[in-house]
């Protein structure tokens, strides 16, 4: 057992963190330029073929620089769900499109009033030589900006995954933010498509997978968040004086980071924990993806807090940084199941 | 002994709910309930109602026009008031300054201010942190000097809550530089559209206007505006910040999330929540609503000035309890709604509202950043422990 | 509303104080003679007619000493039930026996397997001018030192309640003690009793009130343990030298008293808003009294055993006094129900 | 990055299952599934067993007769014997002692004590507490003062875990008085026959005796027991408490509790735990193997020495948050069982067995109140804070 980063891992490692230190955010663009959105993609459509441990890397470094682009969902869920699903010669000439940031895909997998449940009430019947697709899709991450959205539908007694251009007639989109001022949409579907955009007929087990990748990756981020929320903290303490003396010199604050760093601790080992069950089966892999995601987002929302509480006023401030790594966190937990989703999901393994 | 509600006292919570229902207007209510402050606009009518009752100031003495209420009436009363989701009219004004104007202020400060905060028509800001004196404020830097009938302030004030729609700022400057630190400070009523002073927002992390910074340059008030004796800022201060020791409980608010998350538990239900979810979301609230029962006892003990542990220790552990429930609360909100509380909702700013989420989801993750805040409000934990040692233990 | 003791009520609790401060536990018959046998008896009979909140005063003070004698048990909810379920001219000489402390009973409530079911499966058959019990009785506290058992039975569809000689033939004892060192024992039962020793053909809700008080009381006494606890604590810190300071004068340790504080504080006010529940109707005291038993076991663990834990190594002998409020906490939270029992008792109502 | 258990390791983890499941008395693993804990005596079966095998000291190196194993395959021993109720044998002889004679000692000490420890002839105290210096070892009082080829020993030592069956004690004691604190330490080891010794056993919670006081009165003992230099017992001690650095996260243990507690409910629900109070625990039984699953992979990090936080901070969080997992464990059980875990159980003193409790039941609760020593053993909590503040943040 290692758990020491390659060469190639801690290049992508310090690469992404120099460049997210002086770039801020990056954009989609950015992105592409950097092979990016490449990682998740095979090599033989020209991606870098990245295993769960390099996501995961990449992910960290973009939860501790905050970056607004939507990794886990554009870069890993669609590309994962692209890579599996589509067959033929259009594969790659897609994938090369998404790897160089010039086609940008949404999945959108969620609709009202049914949480995470995956089993669409959209509906998919054949018309003409295509489908008409019908429903309501929430939750869109990254929506409003999607070149395409990959669409569930059900068909047949079972799940499609349907490839929909966002600008199509019928497709009537709500962009909105979320409140840690992310981009999202929902989206009315009356639309009808063409055969060749039924990417499979039985996408549930490929959907489930890519969203445990998913998943994962933001779990990466949010660690990536809670470490650098934590330092920035330890910094404020040495910095700002109370009565008389600095912060850092009193006792209880320094208990309370060091609080702060074993919970985070723990969600690295969590995270260490589910990466190597990629390699395994789905059955353990979704129980270590659930307990991740359980210590993860139970543990951010108390850590990025504290640190917020432990800033006090400035904290609470959007000029301030440390706040808005609490807003990810709550925002985050609520991507792809919550705490009480994964719980129940990990009982059930 | 005798610790139970009397017959008066139900005949007067009865009469605390009439006069809510037939008075605050139904839209205030509602974004009250979503968690969205009111602005001064939006509150006059229910402080006119109020004016009217003559309940706007239950902790002035009555010849000021206070209410005479007992302890457990004041608190029926905001008990009431948080069910019924009314909002806070400007607490600073009269929760603090005016208390303060009725113990230590000249008759004609009293004349010019009391009749118009009680009305509703001065609203006032409380100029106290700075950037540099947070919860210390015998760090504060804020100079006033004396030139002939005026005193001349200069210095910065932050976090100040309301700035941007305050009539005044209760400032505590300094005026003495000689003597030691708490022992030179002066309260002075500064009027914000006194020329010098500058108000700059700051957002919050709820992605509202709550508070801002204040810039006073060379800004010139009457000798008349500071209130008291000069010097005496401190003991007015603490004065001031122990008036209403019970506020930083937030029993109120907290007995309207224990009313309404039942409710909205059956909403969760009806979009998609699992009942298995949703019966530990109801053990969670029934924990939370034990805790709030003791809370609410606390906060009568404290009211009443029960004996036994020092009454400073007693509303301290409120404090901390208070924002503990509160974080608890609009947690557990947000796990009931689940991915309906994501979008970031301000019906007022055109990001219009996403197609999926029911009316309730609207403010509950907002709210819960807000209560971060609350575990600073009055006082850190970490300064509200430290003074239960120093009270009962050291 | 006022929280201010009355005077008999502050002669209760300082004579109490101070002579468990100087006699340590004191027996049965000391508190017969200080009176407290009759705290819970009526006055008709000889009683003081305390009500609630003399009982947890009462309490309060032996929880505080660490009195051994089963108060909770023995004074109040044996002596309730005979209260009010004896009727007739045996009903003042029972009691009246009772509170000289010549005589003791125990109740007998619970059964193997049953946790804390009050239906029992022990049954009453009518024999000859009597009855013949038949059962199992378990955790019957103070047991092996009572003169009589008061025995729920099954009788007619009914729960009946009987007075049954713990010597008499038939009734087969075995004696333990608690892990917090009380006595206690468990009962096989095949008697046979005559017909004026049941007391009651409907007893439930006469057991769940007396039960309902004698859980207040064990309330109140983990209350006054939790106070205690925290101030030997406060004092040990206050003497102890590590690393050349006084432990008191670390500020972790300070807060983490502290919040010993704020937590016993909070149970406090629990237990002063159930007494006045007794004034009115028995579905709110009921509700009140969970709340009650709720946050005062979850929060005794945590406060007694935090006691424990910032004594250091003292803290875990049995030679030092402080551990013994965690042993108490841990077995009295299982005398009446537990802490999931009250929740879901308290969702119930 | 290889995080995944290799083939080899799985091998392994079949080997010592076997090796455990033909070796360990029955009757040693029911006991310790109690949680009471097990004398000398008892353990003398397992552990020739394991000297047979060579695997009593995975921690030596292997040229004294360690394992050579790797950290995996240490950890998965760890493990094993966890989850098969396999008692502790002595961990200062072994875990301790051990080590610190192979680092440091003479060829002479060596010989005498390597191998009666590895076949379990010599136990092990040790006299590092006194009265007056808890977690601070620089107040140590107990002298050492040479005279002739003996050193002459006088103190007093507390909480010393298994004096009444121990051989020997590695004793820490002053050498020197004219140097500062730290730098006058020594390490000697004393027989526990020697004349001045005395052994005075104190109770603990639990009800048992683990802990002593052992006062040193004129105990004379030869130069040549005095391990390393003189003067260098602040190194050594430090060598030595820093050795076994993941055994407080107690993983073995927790992992043990984890794969028990399903049955356990069951043996509730057969004993009238109602089916919502089951679901319950089984949610919080959900909670506790996943924090108890990354506790693991933590130990397996700070085995493998991964690069990144500080080893030491990290060893000290585990530390911290075994012993939170520790008491969830064990209340857990507490709760699943409920009024069956009053009684006090100690089937050997006599105290007959109560009727109606399972034989599960035994142990609960005099081990959750043991786990409570958890959150000070090998430092306390607050002392695994300040050494994380101090390590990363200051």
């Amino acid at each position: 057992m290692d758990f020491t980063l390659n060469s190639e891992q801690t290049m992508l490692r310090d690469s992404a963190r120099r460049y997210l230190a002086q770039a801020g955010g990056a954009s989609w663009q950015g992105y592409a330029e950097l092979g990016w959105l490449g990682i998740a993609a095979p090599e033989d459509a020209g991606g870098l073929g990245g295993g769960m441990a390099d996501l995961a890397i990449l992910a960290e470094e973009l939860g501790r620089a905050l970056a607004p682009e939507p990794f886990a969902d554009g870069a890993v869920l669609a590309t994962r769900l692209v890579d599996r699903l589509v067959v033929g010669h259009s594969r790659e000439a897609l994938l090369g499109e998404m790897i160089a940031g010039t086609r940008r895909l949404a999945a959108a997998l969620y609709e009202p009033g049914r949480r995470y449940e995956l089993a669409p009430q959209t509906t998919a019947v054949r018309d003409g030589g295509g489908y008409r697709l019908s429903g309501t899709k929430v939750l869109v991450m990254d929506g409003a900006a999607a070149d395409d959205l990959l669409v569930t539908a059900a068909l047949d007694g079972g799940v499609a995954l349907f490839l929909v251009g966002r600008e199509q007639a019928g497709v009537d989109g709500r962009a909105y933010r979320t409140v840690d001022r992310r981009d999202c949409a929902d989206f009315r579907l009356d639309v009808t498509v063409e055969a060749d955009r039924l990417l499979s007929g039985n996408a549930l087990d490929a959907v489930e997978d890519a969203l445990d990748e998913a998943r994962l990756c933001l779990c990466a981020d949010m660690l990536g968040g809670m470490d650098s929320a934590i330092e920035m903290t330890a910094e404020y303490l040495k910095t700002r004086t109370q009565f008389g003396q600095k912060l850092a010199t009193f006792q209880a604050l320094q208990h309370s980071v060091a609080d702060l760093f074993i919970d985070a601790d723990s969600v690295r080992s969590s995270l260490l924990r589910a990466i190597p069950a990629f390699g395994g089966e789905r059955a353990a892999r979704r129980k270590a993806v659930s307990a991740c995601w359980v210590n993860t987002f139970e543990t951010a929302k108390r850590v990025t807090g504290m640190a917020v509480h432990l800033h006090g006023a400035i904290g609470f401030t959007t000029e301030y940084r440390v706040g808005h790594y609490l807003r990810r966190a709550i925002v985050s937990e609520r991507l792809f199941g919550d705490v009480e989703f994964h719980l129940a999901r990990y009982m059930e393994g | 002994m005798n610790m139970a509600f009397t017959a008066e006292d139900e005949a007067f919570q009865q009469e605390v709910r009439g006069f809510i229902a037939a008075n605050l207007p139904p839209a205030l209510a509602r974004r009250e309930a979503m968690g969205f402050h009111n602005d001064r606009a939006t509150v006059t009518a229910w402080q006119t109602a109020l004016h009217r009752r003559g309940w706007t100031a239950p902790g002035w003495p009555v010849e000021f026009g206070g209410t005479g209420w007992s302890p457990v009436q004041r608190y029926i009363f905001e008990r009431e008031c948080g069910l019924a989701n009314v909002p806070e009219i400007c607490l600073i004004a009269l929760s603090m300054v005016g208390p303060v104007l009725c113990r230590f202020g000249s008759p004609e400060l009293r004349e010019r201010f009391l009749q118009p905060i009680l009305r509703g028509d001065y609203w006032f800001c409380q100029g106290f942190s700075e950037p540099e004196a947070g919860s210390d404020l015998a760090s504060l830097r804020t100079r006033a000097v004396r030139d002939g009938g005026d005193w001349v302030i200069n210095g910065q004030k932050i976090w100040t809550t309301d700035a941007h729609m305050a009539d005044f700022m209760v400032c505590l400057a300094r005026t003495d530089t000689e003597v030691k630190p708490q022992a030179g400070l002066s309260m002075i009523i500064v009027p914000m559209d006194a020329p010098g002073v500058t108000v700059r927002a700051i957002e919050t992390l709820d992605g509202d206007h709550h508070v801002n910074e204040v810039f006073l340059d060379n800004v010139r008030v009457p000798a008349g505006n500071l209130i008291g004796e000069p010097n005496s800022g401190w003991t007015q201060a603490k004065f001031l910040l122990e008036h209403e020791r019970t506020h930083n409980a937030y029993a109120g608010m907290l007995c309207r999330y224990v009313a309404r998350i039942p409710a909205l538990i059956e909403v969760g239900r009806a979009n998609g929540l699992p009942e298995a979810q949703a019966t530990e979301y109801r053990r969670r609230h029934a924990r939370l609503a034990i805790d709030v029962e003791a809370l609410e006892w606390s906060v009568l003990r404290v009211l009443a000035g029960q004996p036994g542990p020092a009454l400073g220790a007693a509303a301290s552990a409120l404090a901390v309890r208070g924002a503990q429930c509160l974080l608890r609360a609009a947690d557990l909100e947000m796990a009931i709604l689940g991915p309906q509380v994501a979008p970031a909702f301000r019906p007022e700013d055109g990001v219009p509202m996403p197609a999926f989420a029911p009316p309730a989801a609207a403010g509950r993750t907002t709210q819960y950043l807000y209560w971060w805040a609350a575990t600073i409000f009055g006082g850190s934990d970490e300064v509200q422990r430290t003074i239960i040692w120093n009270t009962l233990y050291r």
